[in-house]
Protein backbone atom coordinates (compact mmCIF):
# COMPACT_ATOMS: atom_id res chain seq x y z
CA UNK A 1 0.00 0.00 0.00
CA UNK A 2 2.48 2.61 0.91
CA UNK A 3 4.61 1.00 -1.57
CA UNK A 4 1.75 1.93 -4.42
CA UNK A 5 1.61 5.76 -2.62
CA UNK A 6 5.22 6.56 -2.77
CA UNK A 7 4.78 5.17 -5.92
CA UNK A 8 2.27 7.79 -7.43
CA UNK A 9 3.75 10.71 -5.68
CA UNK A 10 6.69 9.71 -7.50
CA UNK A 11 4.96 9.69 -10.30
CA UNK A 12 3.07 13.33 -9.84
CA UNK A 13 6.24 15.03 -8.95
CA UNK A 14 7.47 13.39 -12.39
CA UNK A 15 4.60 14.86 -14.14
CA UNK A 16 4.97 18.32 -12.14
CA UNK A 17 8.85 18.82 -13.14
CA UNK A 18 8.61 17.84 -16.71
CA UNK A 19 5.45 20.24 -16.90
CA UNK A 20 7.08 22.66 -15.09
CA UNK A 21 10.65 22.78 -16.86
CA UNK A 22 9.44 22.70 -20.79
CA UNK A 23 7.00 25.76 -19.80
CA UNK A 24 10.06 27.42 -17.76
CA UNK A 25 11.89 26.98 -20.87
CA UNK A 26 9.06 28.36 -23.50
CA UNK A 27 8.74 31.61 -21.01
CA UNK A 28 12.80 31.76 -21.66
CA UNK A 29 12.14 31.73 -25.20
CA UNK A 30 9.10 34.43 -24.98
CA UNK A 31 11.34 37.28 -23.11
CA UNK A 32 13.91 39.31 -24.86
CA UNK A 33 16.16 39.60 -21.79
CA UNK A 34 17.12 37.35 -19.07
CA UNK A 35 18.04 39.07 -15.52
CA UNK A 36 17.38 37.63 -12.10
CA UNK A 37 13.90 38.98 -11.88
CA UNK A 38 12.81 37.77 -14.55
CA UNK A 39 13.92 33.82 -13.62
CA UNK A 40 12.03 33.75 -10.11
CA UNK A 41 8.93 35.43 -11.98
CA UNK A 42 8.63 32.78 -14.55
CA UNK A 43 9.32 30.20 -12.73
CA UNK A 44 6.87 31.02 -10.51
CA UNK A 45 4.73 31.25 -13.51
CA UNK A 46 5.64 28.19 -14.73
CA UNK A 47 4.94 26.37 -11.58
CA UNK A 48 1.42 27.92 -12.15
CA UNK A 49 1.12 26.44 -15.52
CA UNK A 50 2.46 22.98 -14.21
CA UNK A 51 0.03 22.50 -11.57
CA UNK A 52 -3.22 23.50 -13.91
CA UNK A 53 -1.12 21.28 -16.57
CA UNK A 54 -1.60 18.16 -13.97
CA UNK A 55 -5.42 19.31 -12.63
CA UNK A 56 -6.89 19.90 -15.63
CA UNK A 57 -5.28 15.81 -17.20
CA UNK A 58 -6.59 14.21 -13.84
CA UNK A 59 -9.82 16.22 -14.75
CA UNK A 60 -10.51 14.83 -18.32
CA UNK A 61 -9.57 11.20 -17.46
CA UNK A 62 -10.62 10.98 -14.08
CA UNK A 63 -14.40 9.73 -14.81
CA UNK B 1 -45.38 52.06 -33.05
CA UNK B 2 -42.72 51.00 -35.72
CA UNK B 3 -43.34 54.21 -37.52
CA UNK B 4 -41.93 56.22 -34.20
CA UNK B 5 -39.18 54.41 -33.69
CA UNK B 6 -38.29 54.72 -36.79
CA UNK B 7 -38.68 58.76 -36.50
CA UNK B 8 -36.82 58.46 -33.60
CA UNK B 9 -33.65 56.39 -34.82
CA UNK B 10 -33.55 58.63 -37.80
CA UNK B 11 -33.83 62.14 -35.73
CA UNK B 12 -30.56 60.41 -33.17
CA UNK B 13 -28.82 59.22 -36.56
CA UNK B 14 -28.85 62.67 -38.04
CA UNK B 15 -27.59 64.25 -34.69
CA UNK B 16 -25.15 61.76 -34.73
CA UNK B 17 -23.86 62.37 -38.27
CA UNK B 18 -24.01 65.90 -37.91
CA UNK B 19 -22.14 65.90 -34.61
CA UNK B 20 -19.41 63.26 -36.40
CA UNK B 21 -19.14 65.29 -39.42
CA UNK B 22 -18.40 68.53 -37.11
CA UNK B 23 -15.47 66.59 -35.04
CA UNK B 24 -14.30 65.10 -38.55
CA UNK B 25 -13.64 68.50 -39.85
CA UNK B 26 -11.08 69.86 -36.89
CA UNK B 27 -9.38 66.44 -37.22
CA UNK B 28 -5.74 66.87 -37.49
CA UNK B 29 -4.43 65.42 -41.11
CA UNK B 30 -4.31 61.78 -41.30
CA UNK B 31 -0.52 60.18 -40.39
CA UNK B 32 0.81 63.88 -39.64
CA UNK B 33 3.75 64.90 -37.79
CA UNK B 34 2.90 66.46 -35.29
CA UNK B 35 1.14 64.99 -32.27
CA UNK B 36 1.85 67.54 -29.10
CA UNK B 37 -0.30 64.65 -26.82
CA UNK B 38 1.77 62.31 -27.93
CA UNK B 39 5.13 63.93 -27.46
CA UNK B 40 4.29 64.73 -23.91
CA UNK B 41 3.06 61.35 -23.34
CA UNK B 42 6.42 59.74 -24.56
CA UNK B 43 8.46 61.99 -22.60
CA UNK B 44 6.70 61.28 -19.25
CA UNK B 45 6.78 57.68 -20.02
CA UNK B 46 10.08 57.97 -20.44
CA UNK B 47 10.96 60.30 -17.55
CA UNK B 48 9.51 57.39 -15.58
CA UNK B 49 11.55 54.48 -17.19
CA UNK B 50 8.16 53.00 -18.58
CA UNK B 51 9.42 51.58 -21.99
CA UNK B 52 5.86 50.96 -23.05
CA UNK B 53 3.91 54.49 -23.39
CA UNK B 54 0.86 53.10 -23.55
CA UNK B 55 0.93 51.00 -20.31
CA UNK B 56 2.21 54.40 -18.80
CA UNK B 57 -0.55 56.15 -19.71
CA UNK B 58 -3.08 53.51 -18.93
CA UNK B 59 -1.43 52.83 -15.15
CA UNK B 60 0.24 55.98 -14.70
CA UNK B 61 -1.00 59.12 -16.03
CA UNK B 62 -4.36 58.12 -16.44
CA UNK B 63 -4.57 55.61 -14.13
CA UNK B 64 -7.60 57.35 -12.96
CA UNK B 65 -9.77 56.24 -15.90
CA UNK B 66 -8.21 52.83 -15.42
CA UNK B 67 -10.05 52.81 -12.44
CA UNK B 68 -13.22 53.39 -13.92
CA UNK B 69 -13.16 50.80 -16.58
CA UNK B 70 -12.00 48.31 -14.20
CA UNK B 71 -15.62 49.30 -12.08
CA UNK B 72 -17.25 49.06 -15.50
CA UNK B 73 -15.81 45.24 -16.24
CA UNK B 74 -17.23 44.37 -12.92
CA UNK B 75 -20.46 46.15 -12.48
CA UNK B 76 -20.97 44.59 -15.74
CA UNK B 77 -20.07 41.00 -14.72
CA UNK B 78 -21.92 41.46 -11.22
CA UNK B 79 -24.75 42.58 -13.30
CA UNK B 80 -24.62 39.11 -15.29
CA UNK B 81 -24.52 36.95 -12.28
CA UNK B 82 -27.53 39.06 -10.92
CA UNK B 83 -30.00 38.36 -14.23
CA UNK B 84 -28.23 34.59 -15.27
CA UNK B 85 -28.86 33.36 -11.62
CA UNK B 86 -30.71 29.93 -11.04
CA UNK B 87 -34.20 30.79 -10.96
CA UNK B 88 -37.40 29.64 -8.98
CA UNK B 89 -38.82 27.79 -11.62
CA UNK B 90 -35.31 26.11 -13.17
CA UNK B 91 -33.57 23.05 -12.21
CA UNK B 92 -30.06 22.34 -12.56
CA UNK B 93 -29.54 19.20 -14.81
CA UNK B 94 -26.15 16.96 -14.67
CA UNK B 95 -23.96 17.88 -17.87
CA UNK B 96 -23.75 15.07 -19.67
CA UNK B 97 -20.36 13.79 -20.79
CA UNK B 98 -19.28 13.98 -24.34
CA UNK B 99 -16.60 11.85 -26.19
CA UNK B 100 -14.48 13.99 -27.85
CA UNK B 101 -12.23 13.52 -31.01
CA UNK B 102 -8.78 12.52 -29.03
CA UNK B 103 -6.91 14.41 -31.34
CA UNK B 104 -8.36 17.66 -30.32
CA UNK B 105 -8.65 15.96 -26.04
CA UNK B 106 -4.91 15.94 -26.56
CA UNK B 107 -4.72 19.42 -28.03
CA UNK B 108 -6.26 21.15 -25.54
CA UNK B 109 -4.86 19.72 -22.61
CA UNK B 110 -1.31 20.35 -24.03
CA UNK B 111 -2.39 23.97 -24.81
CA UNK B 112 -4.41 24.84 -21.86
CA UNK B 113 -0.88 25.34 -19.57
CA UNK B 114 1.10 26.94 -22.76
CA UNK B 115 -2.06 29.70 -22.98
CA UNK B 116 -2.24 30.02 -19.13
CA UNK B 117 2.08 30.88 -19.33
CA UNK B 118 1.33 33.07 -22.34
CA UNK B 119 -1.26 35.18 -20.89
CA UNK B 120 1.12 35.75 -17.64
CA UNK B 121 3.77 36.54 -19.78
CA UNK B 122 1.39 39.32 -21.21
CA UNK B 123 0.42 40.77 -17.99
CA UNK B 124 3.99 40.85 -16.57
CA UNK B 125 5.66 42.36 -19.94
CA UNK B 126 2.83 44.94 -19.62
CA UNK B 127 4.93 48.15 -19.15
CA UNK B 128 7.77 46.86 -21.63
CA UNK B 129 6.20 45.51 -24.54
CA UNK B 130 2.43 45.64 -26.30
CA UNK B 131 -0.09 43.53 -23.78
CA UNK B 132 -0.73 44.50 -20.61
CA UNK B 133 -3.54 43.53 -17.71
CA UNK B 134 -6.58 43.31 -19.50
CA UNK B 135 -5.26 41.46 -22.57
CA UNK B 136 -3.04 38.71 -20.71
CA UNK B 137 -6.04 38.36 -17.93
CA UNK B 138 -8.13 37.42 -20.79
CA UNK B 139 -5.99 35.06 -22.78
CA UNK B 140 -5.51 33.46 -18.92
CA UNK B 141 -9.31 32.87 -18.73
CA UNK B 142 -9.76 31.33 -22.05
CA UNK B 143 -7.56 29.06 -21.73
CA UNK B 144 -9.29 27.66 -18.43
CA UNK B 145 -12.41 26.95 -21.50
CA UNK B 146 -10.07 24.70 -23.25
CA UNK B 147 -11.01 22.29 -20.76
CA UNK B 148 -14.86 22.50 -21.85
CA UNK B 149 -13.95 22.33 -25.31
CA UNK B 150 -11.68 19.99 -25.18
CA UNK B 151 -13.72 17.72 -23.14
CA UNK B 152 -16.72 18.28 -21.22
CA UNK B 153 -18.51 20.98 -18.28
CA UNK B 154 -17.66 18.66 -15.84
CA UNK B 155 -13.78 18.31 -16.03
CA UNK B 156 -14.28 22.54 -16.38
CA UNK B 157 -15.86 22.52 -13.09
CA UNK B 158 -13.71 20.37 -11.34
CA UNK B 159 -10.84 22.55 -12.19
CA UNK B 160 -12.98 26.11 -11.09
CA UNK B 161 -13.84 26.62 -7.98
CA UNK B 162 -16.26 29.59 -8.60
CA UNK B 163 -16.04 31.00 -5.04
CA UNK B 164 -12.21 31.23 -5.21
CA UNK B 165 -12.54 33.49 -8.64
CA UNK B 166 -15.22 35.90 -6.91
CA UNK B 167 -13.32 36.68 -4.21
CA UNK B 168 -9.99 36.61 -6.86
CA UNK B 169 -12.01 39.04 -8.44
CA UNK B 170 -13.25 41.56 -5.93
CA UNK B 171 -9.47 41.58 -4.05
CA UNK B 172 -8.11 42.91 -7.33
CA UNK B 173 -10.15 45.44 -7.42
CA UNK B 174 -9.35 45.86 -3.45
CA UNK B 175 -5.92 45.46 -4.48
CA UNK B 176 -5.94 48.68 -7.21
CA UNK B 177 -7.31 50.88 -4.97
CA UNK B 178 -5.33 50.42 -2.03
CA UNK B 179 -2.43 50.88 -4.07
CA UNK B 180 -4.21 54.37 -4.70
CA UNK B 181 -4.95 54.93 -1.60
CA UNK B 182 -1.25 53.94 -0.38
CA UNK B 183 -0.03 56.91 -3.24
CA UNK B 184 -2.62 59.48 -0.88
CA UNK B 185 -0.92 57.76 2.61
CA UNK B 186 2.51 58.96 1.41
CA UNK B 187 1.48 62.27 1.17
CA UNK B 188 1.04 62.98 -2.80
CA UNK B 189 -2.37 61.95 -4.41
CA UNK B 190 -4.50 59.41 -5.91
CA UNK B 191 -2.77 56.53 -8.07
CA UNK B 192 0.23 58.80 -8.40
CA UNK B 193 3.38 56.98 -9.45
CA UNK B 194 5.48 58.08 -6.69
CA UNK B 195 5.77 55.11 -4.23
CA UNK B 196 8.13 52.79 -5.53
CA UNK B 197 11.63 53.64 -7.49
CA UNK B 198 11.46 53.32 -10.97
CA UNK B 199 13.91 50.90 -11.66
CA UNK B 200 16.27 50.07 -14.75
CA UNK B 201 14.55 50.96 -18.30
CA UNK B 202 13.27 47.95 -20.06
CA UNK B 203 13.63 45.72 -17.13
CA UNK B 204 10.84 43.78 -15.21
CA UNK B 205 10.77 46.08 -12.17
CA UNK B 206 10.97 49.41 -13.78
CA UNK B 207 7.93 51.88 -13.99
CA UNK B 208 7.22 52.18 -10.65
CA UNK B 209 3.93 51.15 -9.35
CA UNK B 210 2.89 50.59 -13.23
CA UNK B 211 3.33 46.39 -13.20
CA UNK B 212 1.53 46.16 -9.72
CA UNK B 213 -1.64 47.72 -10.93
CA UNK B 214 -1.00 45.81 -14.14
CA UNK B 215 -0.98 42.72 -12.12
CA UNK B 216 -4.26 43.76 -10.37
CA UNK B 217 -6.39 44.37 -13.51
CA UNK B 218 -4.96 41.36 -14.85
CA UNK B 219 -6.34 39.17 -11.61
CA UNK B 220 -9.41 41.23 -12.12
CA UNK B 221 -10.27 40.38 -16.04
CA UNK B 222 -8.94 36.45 -15.81
CA UNK B 223 -11.14 35.96 -12.51
CA UNK B 224 -14.09 38.47 -14.03
CA UNK B 225 -13.70 36.62 -17.52
CA UNK B 226 -13.85 32.74 -16.10
CA UNK B 227 -16.73 34.47 -13.25
CA UNK B 228 -19.02 35.97 -16.49
CA UNK B 229 -18.46 32.67 -18.77
CA UNK B 230 -19.44 30.17 -15.36
CA UNK B 231 -22.65 31.83 -16.05
CA UNK B 232 -23.20 31.69 -19.42
CA UNK B 233 -21.92 28.01 -19.58
CA UNK B 234 -24.36 27.51 -16.37
CA UNK B 235 -27.38 28.32 -18.44
CA UNK B 236 -26.55 27.27 -21.75
CA UNK B 237 -24.73 23.44 -20.47
CA UNK B 238 -27.11 22.85 -16.91
CA UNK B 239 -30.01 24.84 -15.90
CA UNK B 240 -33.34 23.73 -17.45
CA UNK B 241 -36.89 25.02 -17.42
CA UNK B 242 -39.09 23.22 -15.07
CA UNK B 243 -42.20 23.42 -17.02
CA UNK B 244 -42.60 20.24 -19.69
CA UNK B 245 -39.39 18.67 -17.78
CA UNK B 246 -40.52 15.34 -18.23
CA UNK B 247 -41.11 15.31 -21.86
CA UNK B 248 -37.26 17.53 -22.04
CA UNK B 249 -35.75 15.15 -20.11
CA UNK B 250 -36.66 11.95 -21.79
CA UNK B 251 -36.13 14.01 -25.14
CA UNK B 252 -32.15 15.14 -23.97
CA UNK B 253 -31.07 11.80 -22.78
CA UNK C 1 3.34 53.94 -51.12
CA UNK C 2 2.09 52.07 -47.55
CA UNK C 3 -0.69 53.27 -47.39
CA UNK C 4 -1.85 50.33 -49.68
CA UNK C 5 -1.89 47.88 -46.49
CA UNK C 6 -3.86 50.77 -44.68
CA UNK C 7 -6.27 50.91 -47.77
CA UNK C 8 -6.30 46.81 -48.49
CA UNK C 9 -7.48 46.17 -45.05
CA UNK C 10 -9.84 49.10 -44.09
CA UNK C 11 -11.51 48.07 -47.48
CA UNK C 12 -11.82 44.66 -45.92
CA UNK C 13 -12.45 45.58 -42.61
CA UNK C 14 -15.61 47.70 -43.70
CA UNK C 15 -16.49 44.54 -45.74
CA UNK C 16 -16.62 42.28 -42.91
CA UNK C 17 -18.10 44.78 -41.11
CA UNK C 18 -21.23 45.26 -43.53
CA UNK C 19 -21.44 41.63 -44.07
CA UNK C 20 -21.90 41.05 -40.32
CA UNK C 21 -24.96 43.14 -40.17
CA UNK C 22 -26.44 41.93 -42.75
CA UNK C 23 -26.32 38.29 -42.16
CA UNK C 24 -29.52 37.29 -40.15
CA UNK C 25 -28.86 34.44 -38.33
CA UNK C 26 -26.96 35.05 -34.96
CA UNK C 27 -24.28 31.76 -35.61
CA UNK C 28 -23.80 32.75 -39.25
CA UNK C 29 -22.94 36.40 -37.58
CA UNK C 30 -21.00 35.09 -34.82
CA UNK C 31 -18.67 33.78 -37.25
CA UNK C 32 -18.21 36.53 -39.38
CA UNK C 33 -17.95 38.68 -36.69
CA UNK C 34 -14.94 36.17 -35.02
CA UNK C 35 -13.53 37.11 -38.84
CA UNK C 36 -14.29 40.69 -38.16
CA UNK C 37 -12.10 40.60 -35.05
CA UNK C 38 -8.98 38.94 -36.31
CA UNK C 39 -8.81 41.40 -38.99
CA UNK C 40 -9.90 44.67 -36.70
CA UNK C 41 -6.33 43.45 -35.43
CA UNK C 42 -4.40 43.36 -38.00
CA UNK C 43 -5.63 46.99 -39.19
CA UNK C 44 -4.69 47.61 -35.41
CA UNK C 45 -0.92 46.66 -35.82
CA UNK C 46 -1.22 48.33 -39.32
CA UNK C 47 -1.98 51.62 -37.71
CA UNK C 48 1.19 50.64 -34.98
CA UNK C 49 -1.59 50.30 -32.82
CA UNK C 50 -0.22 46.53 -31.03
CA UNK C 51 -1.87 47.13 -27.40
CA UNK C 52 -5.42 47.55 -29.17
CA UNK C 53 -4.96 45.00 -31.33
CA UNK C 54 -4.21 42.91 -28.71
CA UNK C 55 -7.05 43.49 -26.42
CA UNK C 56 -8.93 42.65 -29.79
CA UNK C 57 -7.09 39.68 -30.74
CA UNK C 58 -7.88 38.50 -26.88
CA UNK C 59 -11.27 39.26 -26.91
CA UNK C 60 -12.49 38.89 -30.12
CA UNK C 61 -11.37 35.42 -31.30
CA UNK C 62 -12.28 32.82 -28.79
CA UNK C 63 -13.77 34.85 -25.53
CA UNK C 64 -16.68 36.69 -27.63
CA UNK C 65 -18.15 33.85 -29.65
CA UNK C 66 -18.01 31.69 -26.93
CA UNK C 67 -20.34 34.06 -25.36
CA UNK C 68 -22.81 33.94 -28.01
CA UNK C 69 -22.48 30.16 -29.49
CA UNK C 70 -23.97 29.78 -25.45
CA UNK C 71 -26.51 32.15 -25.67
CA UNK C 72 -27.40 30.81 -29.12
CA UNK C 73 -27.25 27.30 -27.98
CA UNK C 74 -29.50 28.85 -24.71
CA UNK C 75 -32.23 29.89 -27.04
CA UNK C 76 -32.55 26.81 -29.23
CA UNK C 77 -32.78 24.73 -26.07
CA UNK C 78 -35.39 26.77 -24.58
CA UNK C 79 -37.50 27.01 -27.59
CA UNK C 80 -37.19 23.00 -28.63
CA UNK C 81 -38.62 22.66 -25.23
CA UNK C 82 -41.44 24.92 -25.70
CA UNK C 83 -42.70 22.74 -28.61
CA UNK C 84 -42.15 19.46 -26.82
CA UNK C 85 -40.59 16.47 -27.38
CA UNK C 86 -40.22 15.96 -31.66
CA UNK D 1 7.50 50.17 -47.64
CA UNK D 2 9.89 46.88 -47.74
CA UNK D 3 9.57 43.77 -49.50
CA UNK D 4 8.22 42.28 -45.85
CA UNK D 5 5.02 44.58 -45.87
CA UNK D 6 4.38 44.60 -49.50
CA UNK D 7 4.01 40.15 -48.92
CA UNK D 8 2.35 40.91 -45.69
CA UNK D 9 -0.21 43.39 -48.11
CA UNK D 10 -0.23 41.00 -50.75
CA UNK D 11 -1.02 37.81 -48.41
CA UNK D 12 -2.91 39.65 -46.29
CA UNK D 13 -5.39 41.13 -49.52
CA UNK D 14 -5.52 37.65 -51.31
CA UNK D 15 -5.95 35.16 -48.51
CA UNK D 16 -8.13 37.95 -46.26
CA UNK D 17 -11.07 38.35 -49.57
CA UNK D 18 -10.74 34.75 -49.76
CA UNK D 19 -11.93 34.12 -46.56
CA UNK D 20 -14.22 36.75 -46.44
CA UNK D 21 -16.51 35.40 -49.17
CA UNK D 22 -16.25 31.71 -47.67
CA UNK D 23 -17.51 33.32 -44.44
CA UNK D 24 -20.22 35.42 -45.70
CA UNK D 25 -21.29 33.08 -48.21
CA UNK D 26 -22.72 29.30 -48.44
CA UNK D 27 -23.81 26.18 -46.64
CA UNK D 28 -22.55 26.49 -42.44
CA UNK D 29 -19.81 23.80 -43.28
CA UNK D 30 -18.31 25.88 -45.82
CA UNK D 31 -18.24 28.87 -43.58
CA UNK D 32 -16.58 27.24 -40.22
CA UNK D 33 -13.97 26.44 -42.71
CA UNK D 34 -13.26 29.87 -44.30
CA UNK D 35 -13.36 31.12 -40.10
CA UNK D 36 -10.72 27.95 -39.71
CA UNK D 37 -8.27 29.80 -42.24
CA UNK D 38 -8.99 33.29 -41.38
CA UNK D 39 -5.69 32.35 -38.17
CA UNK D 40 -3.83 30.76 -41.11
CA UNK D 41 -4.36 33.90 -43.42
CA UNK D 42 -3.60 36.56 -40.99
CA UNK D 43 -1.17 34.73 -38.52
CA UNK D 44 1.64 34.99 -40.99
CA UNK D 45 0.78 38.31 -41.86
CA UNK D 46 1.27 39.72 -38.42
CA UNK D 47 4.58 37.82 -38.37
CA UNK D 48 5.67 39.65 -41.62
CA UNK D 49 4.33 43.07 -40.47
CA UNK D 50 6.64 42.15 -37.45
CA UNK D 51 9.50 42.29 -39.68
CA UNK D 52 8.98 44.77 -41.95
CA UNK D 53 8.41 47.72 -39.08
CA UNK D 54 11.10 46.30 -37.28
CA UNK D 55 9.42 45.51 -34.09
CA UNK D 56 9.80 42.16 -32.63
CA UNK D 57 7.48 42.49 -30.11
CA UNK D 58 4.87 42.84 -32.48
CA UNK D 59 5.44 39.35 -32.55
CA UNK D 60 3.46 38.66 -29.58
CA UNK D 61 -0.15 39.43 -31.60
CA UNK D 62 1.32 36.65 -34.09
CA UNK D 63 1.54 34.28 -30.86
CA UNK D 64 -1.74 35.42 -29.66
CA UNK D 65 -3.78 34.76 -32.86
CA UNK D 66 -1.75 30.90 -33.09
CA UNK D 67 -3.00 30.56 -29.57
CA UNK D 68 -6.13 31.18 -29.56
CA UNK D 69 -7.28 31.56 -33.32
CA UNK D 70 -8.15 27.79 -33.54
CA UNK D 71 -9.50 27.94 -29.95
CA UNK D 72 -12.09 30.15 -31.37
CA UNK D 73 -12.81 27.25 -34.55
CA UNK D 74 -12.83 25.11 -31.40
CA UNK D 75 -15.77 27.00 -30.11
CA UNK D 76 -17.79 27.03 -33.18
CA UNK D 77 -17.50 23.16 -33.94
CA UNK D 78 -18.38 22.04 -30.89
CA UNK D 79 -21.32 24.35 -30.69
CA UNK D 80 -22.58 23.88 -34.13
CA UNK D 81 -21.86 20.31 -33.82
CA UNK D 82 -25.58 19.95 -34.71
CA UNK D 83 -25.59 21.97 -37.62
CA UNK D 84 -22.62 20.70 -39.01
CA UNK D 85 -23.55 16.70 -38.43
CA UNK D 86 -25.65 16.46 -41.74
CA UNK D 87 -22.04 17.44 -44.08
CA UNK D 88 -18.98 17.10 -42.16
CA UNK D 89 -16.71 19.91 -43.39
CA UNK D 90 -13.14 18.68 -44.78
CA UNK D 91 -11.50 20.82 -46.96
CA UNK D 92 -7.95 19.03 -46.74
CA UNK D 93 -6.25 20.22 -49.70
CA UNK D 94 -6.74 24.15 -48.42
CA UNK D 95 -5.87 23.17 -44.92
CA UNK D 96 -2.59 21.78 -46.16
CA UNK D 97 -1.87 24.75 -48.37
CA UNK D 98 -2.38 26.98 -45.36
CA UNK D 99 -0.05 25.02 -43.07
CA UNK D 100 2.66 25.36 -46.15
CA UNK D 101 2.11 29.05 -45.82
CA UNK D 102 2.45 29.78 -42.31
CA UNK D 103 5.51 27.10 -42.73
CA UNK D 104 7.25 29.06 -45.04
CA UNK D 105 6.34 32.87 -43.71
CA UNK D 106 8.30 31.50 -40.82
CA UNK D 107 11.04 29.92 -42.64
CA UNK D 108 11.68 32.81 -44.00
CA UNK D 109 11.60 35.12 -41.33
CA UNK D 110 14.32 32.69 -39.31
CA UNK D 111 16.66 32.59 -42.16
CA UNK D 112 16.21 36.45 -42.83
CA UNK D 113 17.06 37.17 -38.51
CA UNK D 114 19.94 35.99 -36.55
CA UNK D 115 19.88 32.77 -35.04
CA UNK D 116 19.09 33.08 -30.90
CA UNK D 117 16.00 32.98 -28.71
CA UNK D 118 14.03 35.18 -31.24
CA UNK D 119 14.17 32.15 -33.78
CA UNK D 120 13.12 29.74 -31.25
CA UNK D 121 10.08 32.02 -30.35
CA UNK D 122 9.37 32.51 -34.79
CA UNK D 123 9.40 28.14 -34.27
CA UNK D 124 7.07 28.11 -31.61
CA UNK D 125 4.17 30.22 -32.96
CA UNK D 126 4.81 28.26 -36.51
CA UNK D 127 4.09 25.12 -34.41
CA UNK D 128 1.14 26.91 -32.42
CA UNK D 129 -0.44 27.91 -35.75
CA UNK D 130 0.37 24.70 -37.77
CA UNK D 131 -0.93 22.39 -35.20
CA UNK D 132 -3.98 24.29 -34.09
CA UNK D 133 -4.68 24.68 -37.76
CA UNK D 134 -5.03 20.75 -38.64
CA UNK D 135 -6.16 20.39 -34.95
CA UNK D 136 -9.19 22.45 -35.88
CA UNK D 137 -9.78 21.00 -38.88
CA UNK D 138 -9.80 17.60 -37.28
CA UNK D 139 -12.60 19.02 -34.91
CA UNK D 140 -14.68 20.08 -37.78
CA UNK D 141 -14.49 16.85 -39.67
CA UNK D 142 -16.27 15.15 -36.84
CA UNK D 143 -14.24 15.78 -33.82
CA UNK D 144 -17.24 16.52 -31.71
CA UNK D 145 -19.45 13.68 -33.10
CA UNK D 146 -19.70 12.60 -29.77
CA UNK D 147 -20.91 15.30 -28.00
CA UNK D 148 -24.93 15.61 -27.25
CA UNK D 149 -26.42 17.49 -24.71
CA UNK D 150 -22.67 19.32 -23.00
Amino acid sequence: MTRRTARAALLAAGELLAWWAALALLWLVLISTVDTLERIVGASCAAAGALLARAGRRAVTWR
Amino acid sequence: MNRLRLVLLTVGGAGLAALLVAACLRLPDFGGRRHPYGDRAVHASLSRHTANTIASVNFDQRAYDTLGEMSILFAAVLGCVVLLRQAGDERRARPEPAEVARPVRRYALLVLPVALLTGLYVIAHGQLSPGGGFQGGVVAATALHLLYLGADYRALERVRPLGVYETTDSLAVAAYLVLGTAGVLAGTAFLANTLLPYGTFNTLSSGGTVPLLNAAIGMEVASAAVVLLAHFLDQAVEIEETTGERTEGAHER
Amino acid sequence: MSDALTVVVLVLVAAAATAAVAQRDPARQALVLSFLGVLLAALFTVLQAPDVGLSQLAVGSALTPLLIMLSVRKVRRRGRSKEGPE
Amino acid sequence: MNGWILAATVELGGAGAAALWGVTTGPPARRVIAQNLTTSAVCPALLLLAQGYGRPSYVDLALLLALLGPVGTLVFARLLSDDLAGDSPSAWALTWAAAALGAAVVVALCVAGDPGRATVKLLVIGALLIGGNLIASRALAGGFRGVAGG
